[in-house]
């Protein structure tokens, strides 16, 4: 990933910056023409998660810190990358949604982000640790990923 | 930044229309008109997310929130939207299996209502 | 002018990063209710004529260090800082244009930007020396652009 | 990224539609149609730009280019936009002066064709 082929951006973790993101990895992703729409709406809505999460994620700590997020137009993917100051977290002790047939189900308001990410985008991948997390997604512009 | 909301009446139906994008910025808004509704006792609800541009999963969950609480006072949450992506969201997520999407608020008010069957069957 | 109240971007020194910083510009400026989309305009375009001299000045060096564009959602009003690291020059010494009446004037294709930029929003402020040049163009909220 | 660029006659002009953004990006592009068209002969060119939704002073540098160009070659260039921000620009610069501005192309093709009122006048 070459740092300087890309975009960074810094917003304050606030809720009312989010359509900024989009609206910045949107035009981002535009700019390789081999991208479609779809893809790239893929792509807006994974990155609209995960920044949602960083955004919350500094909440929960009374965090002025800000989120950055660097879009990186590669050979053969974007690769999006949010990065956040919260407390980390484990992404493997979530608990499982329960089935859409168990009354249960609807006590679940949240843990959609996280599935949602790795169904969008074609890589998913988490560095998280007690000072922050940091989730790349990667959407491909050629078939198989690789040039 | 904000949401368009209105409602109109299809009785026994409440409908809610929403315009505009709907995250973590939004979804108070939505979340708190749907509640305003259900409480004062319009609780079936169709929601008609035709004119929604964009959904996050925090838009989801104020869907399951308004589902839950309709069904909690004893009506239901229909969903209208024809957005391939939003459709596919409550498909990842198996939505789709806990509550009914429409493609027409005509379509969503058509059907029978929630109850009507036991209560009409004879 | 509050730092962390704002919106950081870097983007290569490449033309085709433009429209993401237009879009940029104006999703950040809609945040401001008080804004209009006219306004809004002003301040999309003025941004762009500094990030085309932004861009201009680093090819003039073959540099490939980035662009940093600020955006500061103040109590009063919208500043966005354009920051490059060309060569500079003196805004006092540029050569005024020829009258519309005068022949000569149809071989002026450029040095529109900078006048545009001092029409279009309401402050425009230039710090500039060898190291690079900062050019500060303020939109203002409140009537008077003071609270 | 790109411009839209289609041109049709209005004989004796020729029409040159843009649609998009002009700027520093897209510029190069419409530069060197217009080039192309104007060295093909086809100087007494109608530059459309109703469907233009952004234009910078480097897309102001691009008309000014053409109106030298075109003149040089004995021809006239005529410019058609309704966009506000675009006529304020072309005020601003007094290029309103420099040539001329139509809502219309009907209206810019109707005007009489550079030179012909001395050619015609008698
Ligand atoms: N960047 C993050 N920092 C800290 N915790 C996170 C982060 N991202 C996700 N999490 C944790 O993982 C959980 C599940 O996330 P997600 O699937 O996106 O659903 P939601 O955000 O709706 O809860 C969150 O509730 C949170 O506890
Ligand atoms: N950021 C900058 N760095 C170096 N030189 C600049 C910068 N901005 C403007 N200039 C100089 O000022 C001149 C006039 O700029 P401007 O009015 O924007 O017109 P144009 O960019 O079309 O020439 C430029 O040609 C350039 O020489």
């Amino acid at each position: 990933m070459d740092a300087d082929g890309g975009v960074e951006l810094e917003i304050p973790a606030h809720a009312e910056f989010l359509s900024l993101v989009r609206a910045v990895v949107a035009t981002a992703a535009a700019l390789d023409p081999r991208l479609g729409d779809e893809r790239i709406e893929d792509l807006r809505l994974a990155v609209s998660e995960a920044t949602t999460n960083a955004i919350e994620s500094h909440a929960q700590l009374g965090s002025e810190e800000r989120i950055a997020i660097r879009c990186d137009l590669g050979e053969d993917r974007i690769e999006v990358e949010v990065q956040d100051q919260g407390e980390g977290f484990d992404p493997d002790s979530l608990s499982p949604m329960p089935p859409p047939t168990d009354p249960e189900r609807l006590e679940y308001e949240h843990g959609l982000g996280l599935p949602l990410m790795r169904v969008l985008a074609d890589e998913t991948r988490i560095r998280t640790g007690a000072d922050g997390t940091a989730v790349s997604l990667v959407v491909y512009t050629t078939p198989r990923g690789r040039s | 930044m904000f949401l368009g909301l209105t409602t109109s009446s299809r009785a026994p139906w409440t409908v809610l229309h929403v315009r505009g994008e709907i995250d973590m910025a939004s979804a108070p808004q939505l979340r708190q008109e749907v509640v305003r509704v259900i409480d004062r006792g319009d609780h079936d609800l169709v929601l008609d997310l035709t004119e929604v541009a964009f959904c996050d999963s925090t838009g989801i969950g104020v869907v399951v929130a308004a589902v839950k609480r309709a069904r909690t006072a004893g009506g239901d949450v229909r969903v209208v939207c024809v957005n391939e992506r939003l459709r596919e969201m409550f498909a990842i997520t198996r939505l789709d299996r806990v509550f009914d999407l429409f493609d027409l608020v005509d379509e969503a008010v058509a059907g029978a209502v929630p109850g009507a069957e036991t209560r009409e069957a004879g």
